[in-house]
């Protein structure tokens, strides 16, 4: 096996509520992997466990074989794990200039760099450029990112995760809120995404999740209640009771 | 190509303005245009120089802070200090005030990066005035309540004495100034200036994107302390004097004033904040030395509900129409 | 950069050059006058302001020829701005004296400019002892500290007082206060206790306890004017009135000013200074009902008093020098002695401290109003600190 | 029973404070507004009182609700004229706007009443002290611990046990959501705000006998309100009450054991309370 996020037996609780419960699964290198569950099903606290906006009350994360459990956030991305958001979460006063290379200055060690201009950095244009090109922005790349579209901001979403280079990537909700017409455009670059990549999709559109994984694992009340490939899933009859018979209702 | 269209891009923005060339001559011919006005003028730069420290953390990094003037008075305390008990050289004075301001800065950090931005207020000032309560305590090294006297200065560089008119305080503290904006400038425009920018506008992003930001924001919080510090090394120097009021909250508060006037975030509205509060704060002072707080405070209350806009604009206009000039003279010939 | 940036880099230049600059006429003989106009110091700059307008109203603002101009500075409370602004009336306004300084570190941070720019500077309220020291420009027309409260240990000590607690409010008068009383008293056989509070202290209760605890004789208190009133209604609040307990301070406590509001609660406090707007004699009945027209019933206080007789020294003195100032005018004002409302005070032309009496009063009620009405005087002290 | 006599100190001490920064803490956390010209309120209030006694002869105990009445009325309409626009501002902008208004009220006041301190006539059955149980204990004091500790009692019921209260509650939490419900938003925001500036203006009124009263009594105590608010936490009743106990138990407390550090008691306290607790020492918890 060769899984490179991993967890094991993690828990987190607040107050009496349990949110994870005993979560054991594995990511394996260059998966294309679904994470899918009805809502309140411990998602997003998953999500905030791996990434280390939350420390885990038991249980430990771990990547590419290290224990990453105390880490903080910014050293797990500097490990090569990084997230997309499930509400954008962007520098609104910044260009979409500044803020790709922003995380491309990080990403190249120069961020703790004072003195240096960054228009003097050929390799941090690079780097920018690269990515622009990439995610299709160099006609928006002067403006300010409080004044896009939403689809816009959902691909600088995507596109800032990429940007760092991740070896792990979590997107959270990736698609919630696009609106159709502009969907299209960031599917492609999510499918366009290089095959070494491993993929973490959180998601709860169902097109999309059967469209992209080819691993699924479902959550509810915070524990794993199956995980298999996708025809295995849409068989699986406890999941149709409490995920997609729920999702059929609402 | 397209790399060549993002260095233009990234260099566009710390490109200089043709009215911050103005600003500065200004500065400079200040020194033969109003001799008589030397004196307001240090104070004028000695507050901007401590609000472009406070802009450092509130605009770029969106750190709050009420008890700024701690810095403040612990670089007055130590310049004064140094004066007295060590060397009179004005340059020693102001390294040393900057060095014991950053240090400062640095120990303190920790106890204001805890918490959101009403706890930060409310430590800062706690902070600045436990300094004030022991600097009044310790009163047989400060001078307490009394003031720290005794400090003279040599002369600046070994050939510049501090005169009554203020001619050399002025230069002094305006080429400090000066350094140390061009230095920020500098910072803000670099990876890390941005990398403080992404803390501020999301700090989520900022750290899924890998930066980490305790220790960025303590970098710049030590950082202003020691511009804070400069200011007050400044004040103490061009003043020979520092009172216990180098640490009282008034200055926090007016210096907080000064830069939300002025604008957060772009370096300038410090030096612009600190000229529209002291020219106007003396010039209605002069007129009525009792209720001029009325009449500043009236603007204030009239700034905020609409009056910003309408002065904006206005500047504004004439700042384009001054660019407009300047550049058309310079492709004239 | 973004446009913002230039929201009025030129503007705010071009408004500094606007702003600043101003013309003055030419003949006057200019006299600065710094003081806390604003703030919680403003009712002494209020005090002193209203005197020295009512002096040159009463005693004409000519000498040799050449009208008198006060020109008043808000220093804020703040001491580099009240040398900037010190340092602009000489430089710029080329005044003849500086005048003024509310409060001791405001005037400490002044003395050295009048030295160097050999300008008389009257100092009209600030206490400390070593203020005159600082620069020999300097003229004291108010009052010092150990002036007033030697001699009040000496007479304590006299009057049957074996142990006394200090309460001082802790900055540098306060300090004052403690040490040479406390010496005095010591050396006249007497013992006492020493207490500093918090120089912002709205609540006294917790050190009142500690008083009570202690049952000293007597309880000297030094507290700024404005607070004296809290502390007095605590005082009685907690019944140390009735414990046997004398309350005596300096006249700070029983300030003018705010007496007459304090209410019964003050009645019969022994204090000790130099003016009391009760002071019997025809200059004071004049002096007391001239303040109190000019200013909507004001009634004078020890700053006021102060401030009258600065401006009496000054024209006095320039009346000497003929207009003249610089070391001139201070060398005139040497020696100058006169019955001030307050009673006879001199300059000393030694140290240029005020030489005067101080006298020991009660609150009593006169007339429907409180007033600190004198039972005793020690004539003629001077600075008892000097050499020490 | 001398500790029994502090504690009554200490408490009638945080009492006034409450008063006075209760209504800070409930606009600060309804409506997300910095007003730090709250005491400006609790000025006006202490000197419509003065006014009153001395000019009008009304009674002592009549100032109180003449007094709360006055201020939440100023409240009402400077909501309406002044304080309406710069709710959709950044703080900072309510920082500057709330100074200036503070810089107004200084100065209008010393204009119109001079700078010295101001004075009340407690009536005879404030003054003194009786002994209970051996405890001496001042009347004033007292008084002051009965009238707040009802206020607190009722501003507490009122929040938690009335229709007004869930409705001032809900929209604490989620404006968007409560005016979506039918909730009357501004109006309750009105009425709030005139409720806190009455109860600034009131314990403006108490607090001349303990605190004392000039013009620039908004600038001298803004920050025992903001120690208050901050340690309390925003939105509650029950945070800035105790925090404002625990905070005039300790420094009454703590200067009459170690008077040397009188003045670094509140702050030392404050800046090791927020370390501990930065969302203050009673908030809600947040999800």
């Amino acid at each position: 096996m060769n899984a490179v996020l991993e967890t094991r037996g993690l828990v987190k609780r607040f107050g009496g509520i349990t949110a994870t419960d005993d979560v054991s699964f594995m990511l394996q290198r260059g998966a294309r992997h679904a994470l899918i569950g009805p809502n309140g099903a411990g998602k997003t606290t998953l999500v905030n466990l791996l990434t280390g906006v939350l420390a885990p009350t038991s249980g430990a994360v771990m990547l590419k074989g290290e224990d990453i459990t105390r880490l903080p956030r910014a050293a797990r991305v500097r490990r090569g794990l990084t997230r997309t958001f499930q509400i954008s979460q962007l520098c609104a006063s910044m260009t979409v200039l500044e803020m790709i290379a922003m995380v491309i200055a990080e990403r190249l060690g120069r961020g703790a760099d004072a003195l240096r201009a960054l228009d003097s950095d050929s390799r941090l244009i690079e780097g920018v450029a690269e990515i622009v090109t990439q995610f299709r922005l160099v006609d928006i790349l002067d403006e300010r990112i409080d004044r896009l579209a939403y689809g816009k901001r959902r691909q600088i979403e995507i596109a800032a995760a990429f940007a760092t280079r991740p070896e792990v990537l979590l997107l959270d909700e990736p698609a919630a809120g696009v609106p159709e017409a502009e969907r299209r455009e960031l599917l492609d670059s999510i499918a366009a995404l290089p095959a070494d990549v491993s993929v973490l999709l959180i998601e709860h559109d169902m097109d999309i999740v059967f469209r992209f994984a080819t691993r699924i694992t479902v959550l509810v009340n915070g524990r794993v209640l199956a995980e298999g490939d996708p025809p295995a899933i849409a068989a699986d009859s406890r999941v149709r009771e409490a995920y997609l018979g729920e999702a059929a209702h609402g | 190509m397209l790399n060549d269209r993002i260095r233009a891009r990234l260099a566009a923005s710390r490109r200089w303005h043709p009215a911050e060339f103005v600003l500065w001559g200004l500065a400079l011919a200040a020194v033969f245009l109003l001799p008589r006005q030397l004196l307001i003028l240090n104070e004028i730069a000695i507050l901007a120089l401590f609000a472009i420290s406070l802009d450092l953390i509130l605009g770029y990094a969106g750190l709050v802070s009420l008890g700024h003037a701690a810095f403040l008075g612990v670089g007055a305390y130590a310049a004064g200090l140094l004066a007295i008990h060590v060397t009179a050289d004005p340059l020693a004075g102001l390294a040393f005030g900057t060095l014991a301001a950053a240090l400062a800065g640095l120990v303190t950090c920790p106890l204001v990066l805890k918490g959101n931005d009403l706890t930060r207020l409310m430590v800062t000032l706690g902070i600045s005035m436990l300094l004030l309560e022991l600097a009044n305590s310790f009163g047989s090294i400060t001078g307490g309540a009394d003031g720290l006297q005794g400090i003279t200065m040599a002369p600046l560089l070994g050939l510049f004495e501090f005169d009554l008119m203020g001619r050399t305080a002025y230069l002094y503290s305006l080429a400090v100034l000066f350094l140390l904006f061009l230095l920020a400038r500098r910072i803000v425009h670099s990876p890390f200036g941005l990398s403080l920018r992404a803390i501020r506008d999301n700090p989520l992003r900022a750290a899924a994107a890998g930066v980490p930001a305790t220790r960025r924001l303590t970098a710049v919080y030590t950082l202003a302390a020691a511009y804070a510090g400069a200011a007050g090394a400044l004040l103490a120097q061009t003043t020979q004097f520092v009172s216990l009021d180098v640490l009282a909250f008034h200055r926090s508060a007016d210096l907080m004033l000064v830069l939300i006037i002025g604008g957060a975030g772009y370096l300038y509205g410090g030096i612009i904040g600190a000229l529209a509060f002291k020219i106007l704060q003396d010039a209605i002072a002069t007129v009525t030395p009792q209720y001029w707080q009325f009449w500043i405070g009236l603007l204030l209350v009239l700034f905020v509900l609409g009056g910003r806009e309408i002065l904006h604009g206005g500047v504004m206009a004439l700042v384009r129409r001054g660019a407009a000039l300047f550049s058309r003279r310079r492709k004239a010939p | 950069m973004k446009k913002r940036t230039f929201l009025g880099l030129g503007g705010a230049a071009l408004a500094a050059m606007l702003a600043i600059g101003g013309a003055q006429a030419q003949d006057a003989i200019k006299i600065g006058l710094i003081l806390p106009m604003t703030g919680p110091f403003a009712s002494t700059g209020k005090q002193i302001s209203a005197a020295v307008n009512l002096y040159l109203q009463e005693k004409g603002a000519t000498v040799a020829g050449r009208k008198i101009e006060v020109i008043l500075k808000d220093d804020t409370g703040v001491a580099d701005v009240t040398k900037r602004l010190a340092q602009e009336l000489i430089v710029n306004d080329k005044v003849t004296a500086i005048a003024g300084f509310g409060l001791t570190p405001l005037a400490l941070a002044t003395a050295p400019l009048a030295t160097q720019g050999k300008t008389p500077m009257v100092v009209m309220s600030a206490a400390t002892g070593i203020i005159p020291d600082t620069s020999p420009y300097i003229v004291r027309t108010s009052q010092v500290v150990a002036q007033i409260v030697v001699p009040f240990a000496e007479w304590a000590a006299k009057n049957n007082i074996k142990n006394v607690m200090t309460l001082v409010s802790n900055y540098g008068p306060g300090i004052d206060v403690e040490k040479f009383f406390s010496e005095a008293f010591f050396a006249a056989g007497g013992k006492a206790e020493n207490m500093r509070v918090p120089l912002q202290n709205p609540d006294f209760s917790p050190f009142l306890q500690r008083v009570a605890d202690a049952k000293p004789e007597a309880l000297l208190v030094f507290v700024p004017s404005g607070v004296g009133a809290q502390f007095m209604k605590q005082f009685v609040e907690r019944g140390l009135d009735k414990s046997g307990i004398r309350l005596i301070a300096t006249g700070d406590l029983t300030d003018d000013d705010i007496l007459n509001g304090m209410g019964d609660v003050a009645l019969g406090v022994v204090t000790a200074h130099h003016y009391s707007a009760a002071h019997d004699s025809p200059e004071n009945k004049a002096f007391v009902a001239a303040f109190r027209k000019a200013n909507n019933g004001l009634r004078p206080n020890f700053m006021a008093v102060s401030g009258y007789d600065g401006m009496h020294a000054l024209v006095e003195g320039l009346k000497k020098t003929n207009g003249q100032g610089g070391e001139a005018l201070v060398n005139a004002m040497k020696g100058l002695s006169w019955t001030s409302p307050r009673g006879p005070i001199s300059i000393d032309p030694e140290t240029r401290d005020i030489v005067q009496n101080v006298y020991i009063r009660k609150v009593e009620r006169v007339g429907g109003e409180l007033y600190n009405v004198e039972f005793a005087t020690i004539p003629n002290v001077k600075n008892p600190a000097r050499g020490k | 029973m001398k500790l029994l006599t502090l504690l009554v100190d200490g408490i009638a001490y945080g009492m006034v404070l409450f008063v006075l920064a209760s209504g800070l803490s409930v606009t600060l956390g309804l409506m997300n507004v910095i007003n730090l010209a709250h005491g400006a309120f609790a000025m006006a209030g202490g000197y419509a009182a003065v006014v009153l006694m001395q000019k009008a002869g009304l009674p002592f105990i009549w100032t109180l609700p003449a007094a709360f009445v006055l201020t939440a009325l100023a409240g009402a309409v400077l909501e309406r004229l002044l304080y309406r626009p710069i709710y959709a501002k950044s703080h900072l902008d309510q920082v500057m706007f709330s100074i200036g208004l503070v810089f107004m009220a200084v100065a209008g006041i010393d204009y119109l009443m001079g700078s010295t301190q101001q004075f009340i006539q407690l009536p005879g059955w404030l003054q003194g002290r009786f002994d209970i149980a051996g405890v001496a204990v001042g009347r004033y004091r007292l008084f002051v611990i009965v009238l707040c500790g009802l206020l607190a009692f009722g501003l507490q019921w009122g929040f938690t046990r009335t229709r007004f209260g869930s409705r001032l509650r809900a929209a604490v939490d989620d404006a968007r959501v409560a005016r979506g419900l039918g909730i009357p938003v501004h109006a309750l925001f009105a009425f709030t705000f005139a409720l806190g500036s009455g109860l600034a203006g009131l314990g403006g009124v108490l607090g001349v006998e303990l605190l004392g009263l000039d013009p620039s009594f908004p600038l001298k105590f803004m920050i025992y309100f903001l120690v208050v608010v901050t340690v309390g936490g925003t939105s509650t009743i029950t945070g800035p009450f105790l925090a404002a106990m625990l905070l005039g138990i300790a420094d009454v407390a703590g200067k009459y054991f170690i008077p040397q550090v009188g003045a670094f008691i509140i702050y030392a306290l404050m800046v090791v309370l927020l370390l501990l607790r930065p969302d203050g020492l009673f908030a809600r918890q947040r999800t």
